[in-house]
């Protein structure tokens, strides 16, 4: 493993702020930093990518037709996201953001069980409560994503914080965005793990972007990996769209936190490509030409061109990978349209391990009472 | 007179505020070059430049406290919560520092300021885009709320709010904001706060409602009115200081009382009015006054309409307290 | 047994817990070296080391948030907060985090935690050392908040509290902390949460309170035995869910209620009690219910005793309600 | 003015983060670092520092004879409080922590003003409503002190922003403690400062202990300066025993920020000799010996030796300034105790502008009912 994350907390010179990366945008490795992945691994990472990215596009699909709810997907971050995922050790836990189910598929999690959540029906493994890709997935260790912002971020760090009171074998990773570098809880959350050498990967998704908000606008520092510096906590910058450098930087930071070394914060580069979420309509606030210009960083598109390099894929590859992909996102979406939402008297469990008196009454109330003519 | 949704109204009332008080400054995330994510302050960075309709990093803590310091030094501003559900890393600097500025400097500081929060269920937002979280605000002394229902109300109650003294929360109502059009003036007008409306007259019980609730409690008071009864509807418009005055009369004359309202039951403000009621019309009580809210449970995303209370609750508490 | 003050209890229900489950950790500001500014976690860094009893940064929202961590993976955290009105950087992990982790993932992720809170005037604390943040966690859909009046309840209800599966907000009336010693069993025993208990039985009236405020209901209902009046008084203890039977069939009973406590009064769990009993003892009802409360304005430092609901404040409610 | 603060927000070298010093400890200037002020202000320094150790002592003392409730003083913070606040301009704002009430009475605070919210009562600026040390003074540019550690922080830089906006010619200044970097405010008030480009100094006391939580146990970041970089605002470390050095390096960093050049975050770098305040003990955590080594850099003292090597302080002139504070302070304290405390009426005035109508009732039943017969 040849990229390693700085050691120590001093103050970064400008020059180990670079970018790491691995692979031009034409999918050729730099031989210095090459991983030298096994090309199984790197496989499955770009199968993983290239199905977060059909899953993305047939969710906004659905949503635009009504057929769900909402969406917010990872388009131009699937590096970013899977080759990350895919650097942790089954033990390691994940706390997400919103952009990181791909993770949590690629840990394991059915797929039937994301669509189910699309929809909110009864098999939701959040029993429909949250809105869609708001998942929890304790088999694959992987919390539930929420949508305060940051708040994922403290909890990371007490999570890791009692594995080492515990003396488990297990590193936290944490994802979240440039915007949610202002949240209070990065704060605490940084200058915990910090003061308490936690074993917590700080994963910042720079985007680019916090909805409308230019993530030069975020804040003032010179670069976010250099937030670091204020907790003592080891920066490392990375692109975010350069799968091998993802899967690198990772890696060496899971060892080093694995070996009681302690938090690193990793910034990825990237940039959202696509609007915010479904709700959103980019182009009232940025540039389509920027977009275009950044998109040329498609990740996927530069792995494919790595593994085509080395004669491990193909054009019949592809083809094959995306028919048993969405072949098997029908059979999903096809099941979780035909699955009921889930029962009237489910809304009322779960507020505490019994269900106290007044929910009982107030139970009873809501399912014997009249019904709304509002759909559900 | 234009036809104006609640979005438009609350997006003139700011034009206006801002053409005729140069105090006044808007911030938050999104509120600029975006214009919000509802589109409440579209067009206003164009108009009004980058130095007062002001896009901010992603800190509520920031947001409310920076706020707080542009009040004490002169300014009008006028913070943005993206969701009520996010207003809660704000909460320190309302209830410690906003609420208090004037009482603890005994009157040396003022910290005039609207936060205007979208706020409540109906959009599908779940857990985290459905809250309402007023009991908290109407808790605190030194905290005026205000939750129109409407888009007339929501203009003339936000260009008072923006006159006050002191800090207002401005709980605009999310199902309403694109649901109906009305008639609103052009220019300035005030509604003024601490003032209830009787919306509806009627003589067998006194329906409490405010926000997107009160169009449920005027259509169920339309609905019992087939069955012989006639509901008294009364929004509150301002949550607190309440208009307690308008709410007793009215029970006088009816001897009942239900109240609705979106926020959990426990604690809500539905509570409060019925100590109230109890505290100054008791004799005037013919039946129980009854609560109709959300469920004590988190705000659902796929039962949402089973967690309002909507018309199809309001109905039989209204039936049930007239015949009682 | 052994005399023991609130402190003390408090202290010794921590150590039982300690030893008896390793999952137990204590964290917060100062809970180590120095044992507390309360001195509640004193001698516990000693005894259990840097890992269990934790002094953490200034942070109460690194507090709760990694307690919420914690408990995620196992871990039984018992955080402080130093002092209740410090609460609020906190709100937003306790009240979008921790009540609803176990509702959000279908009960696949739960978070049982206890978070002491020094609540409460009669310390002098003025604005920032006295305040009651009750109301917002009861308003809140999965949180418990417990409040003991005394030493023997307060182990038994800690000890308790610490077994639940679900986060409680423990809140300990500084008021009381060493006002009074007695009577304490050694070693582990049970006060079950949610049960309120009739600590003085009377049949002319109801009275309804818990914590510091206790004191001064049984100060005020011996002060009115003079006049003829039986109160019958009630320590809730648990204030949410809140033990409604207890109160509605003493209700039932003396067909009358004053309800007393600390925070202020706007949507207070007084509102909350007296609509609970309108809803369920209505018929009952021989006079108003009645609210002894703070006021609605912020603590104030001089005049802490005339904000609070003391026994001088209670008598004439009570009076009047047992004439009514 | 020699000491500069550092202009732009590159992570600074280990040598950049020296501490800023002017004397050593035996009041012996660096010539290459002396600002040469005139000793007339000197003067003046020193004696406001003399002053509020007197006041300290005093009400430590009167706190111990039950005469007031509570005192939290600067004892061995003397010259951060005092020389920083003297380098600041009359327009100029500060946001104060509950230390800096010297900073107050150096800008014309009267005395009594201050001995009255000592005790609460009816002439108390703050009306008895808040703890002794809670001080407010609009009239010397002092905001509120209030408890809740770090929400002047953000306060400060929105009142700067303000002033931006308006084109005032002002300039904010906050104090604040170690402990209260790791405080919300901290974070964001850091971040909109950087963000907005606002005139705003930061001036972290770092007195080496948050109550029991000794300084290195709050962050693990090398040095609070440091904590800038996390928001491109320039850092500075400086000797906050040491007036001189204090005065010099605010004021750069003054005249820098109200010339457009944005905030900087000055870390005084001191020692809390005595009690966090009267209702704590220090030696439940911490050793005395550290305390007394710490003594030996008292900045009255250098200060004083200063002022002795050039001839201009004798120990008459001691004597006749610690006799005049006295008899001062004596008047004060008289007029105070007889004060009476605030009428029962005034505990609802000012909660809103206009009373509403159910203040207004609350207040009738409280004036008219019965009265405790608890002290206040
Ligand atoms: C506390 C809070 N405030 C506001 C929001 C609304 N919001 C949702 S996503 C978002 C932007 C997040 O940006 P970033 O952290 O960069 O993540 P990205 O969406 O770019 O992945 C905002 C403001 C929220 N969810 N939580
Ligand atoms: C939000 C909050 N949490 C806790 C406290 C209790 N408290 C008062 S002072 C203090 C320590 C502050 O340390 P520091 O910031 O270093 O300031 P110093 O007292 O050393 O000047 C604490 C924990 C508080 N006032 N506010
Ligand atoms: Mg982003
Ligand atoms: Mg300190």
């Amino acid at each position: 493993m040849k990229v390693v994350a700085k050691q120590d907390s001093t103050p970064a010179s400008a020059a180990s702020r670079k970018l790491v990366s691995v692979l031009d945008l034409d999918g050729r490795a730099d031989p210095e930093q090459d991983p030298r992945l096994e090309l199984s691994l790197v496989k499955r990472i770009y199968e993983a990518m290239v199905r977060t990215h059909l899953i993305d596009a047939r969710l906004m699909k659905l949503q635009r037709q009504g057929r769900i709810g909402f969406h917010v997907g990872c388009e131009g971050e699937e590096a970013t996201v899977i080759a990350s995922s895919a650097a942790l050790r089954e033990q390691d836990w994940i706390f997400p953001c919103y952009r990181e189910v791909g993770g949590a598929l690629y840990r394991g999690l059915p797929l039937q069980s994301y669509i189910d959540n699309m929809y909110g029906n009864s098999n939701d493994t959040a029993k429909g409560r949250q809105m869609p890709d708001h998942v929890t997935a304790r088999s694959v260790h992987f919390a539930s994503i929420t949508a305060p912002i940051g708040t994922q971020i403290t909890q990371a760090v007490g999570f890791a914080w009692a594995a080492k009171i515990k003396k488990q074998d297990l590193v936290t990773v944490t994802y979240f965005g440039d915007g949610a570098t202002s949240s209070n809880d990065f704060h605490a959350g940084l200058n915990f793990a910090g003061v308490f050498q936690t074993p917590t990967l700080f994963l910042l998704r720079n985007n680019g972007w916090a909805i409308s908000v230019p993530a030069d606008h975020q804040t003032h520092s010179r670069c976010y990996a250099d937030k670091g510096i204020a907790y003592g906590v080891p920066g490392v910058r990375c692109d975010g769209t350069d799968a091998l450098a993802v899967y690198a930087v990772t890696r060496a930071a899971l060892e080093r936190a694995a070996n009681g070394g302690g938090p690193t914060l990793i910034e990825f580069v990237s940039y959202r490509t696509g609007p915010h979420s479904s709700s959103d309509d980019p182009s009232a606030y940025r540039d389509t030409a920027e977009t275009e210009e950044q998109a040329k960083r498609d990740p996927i598109k530069r792995l494919r061109r790595y593994l085509e390099r080395q004669n491990a894929w193909s054009e019949a590859d592809q083809t094959a990978v995306e028919e048993r992909l969405q072949a098997e996102l029908n059979a999903c979406i096809e099941r979780a349209e035909a699955t009921a939402p889930p029962s009237i008297a489910s809304m009322f469990e779960d507020v505490f391990e019994d269900m106290p008196a007044h929910l009982l009454e107030q139970q009873a109330e809501c399912v014997n009472g009249p019904r709304t003519r509002k759909r559900h | 007179m234009t036809q104006m949704n609640m979005v438009s109204a609350v997006n003139d009332a700011l034009r206006i505020a801002m053409q005729n008080d140069e105090r006044v400054v808007l911030l938050g995330e999104d509120v600029g070059k975006l214009g919000g994510v509802f589109r409440a302050t579209a067009g206003l960075h164009k108009e009004f430049g980058g130095d007062r309709v002001i896009d901010t990093p992603l800190s509520e803590t920031g947001i409310i406290g920076t706020a707080i310091g542009m009040a004490l030094n002169g300014l009008r501003p006028i913070p943005e919560i993206q969701f009520g559900d996010f207003i809660y890393p704000a909460v320190d600097q309302l209830i410690n520092e906003a609420a208090k500025y004037r009482y603890r400097t005994g009157g040396d500081f003022v910290c005039p300021m609207v936060v205007r929060v979208p706020v409540g269920g109906g959009i599908r937002g779940g857990h985290y885009h459905s809250q309402t979280p007023e009991t908290m605000f109407i808790h605190t002394a030194g905290l005026k709320v205000v939750c129109p229902s409407n888009p007339y109300d929501a203009k003339g109650l936000l260009l008072a709010a923006i006159r006050e003294n002191d800090p207002v929360l401005f709980l605009e109502p999310k199902r309403v904001y694109r649901a109906l059009k009305m008639d609103v003036p052009e220019g300035s007008y005030l509604v003024e706060l601490s003032r209830a409306k009787v919306v509806r007259e009627g003589e067998h019980v006194t329906l409490v409602a405010w926000g997107a609730m009160l169009l449920e409690a005027i259509a169920a008071a339309e609905e019992v009115k087939e069955q012989g009864i006639e509901a008294e509807v009364i929004d509150l418009r301002t949550l607190w200081p309440v208009d307690t005055e308008t709410v007793v009369e009215s029970v006088k004359k009816t001897g009942r009382m239900v109240i609705v309202h979106e926020a959990a039951k426990a604690c809500g403000l539905g509570g409060e009015m019925v100590a109230q009621i109890c505290e100054k019309a008791f004799t005037h009580l013919q039946a129980p006054p009854r609560r109709v809210t959300g469920w004590d449970t988190p705000f659902p995303y796929t039962l949402e309409n089973e967690y309002l209370p909507l018309a199809h609750r309001i109905v039989p508490a209204l039936t049930e307290t007239a015949r009682y």
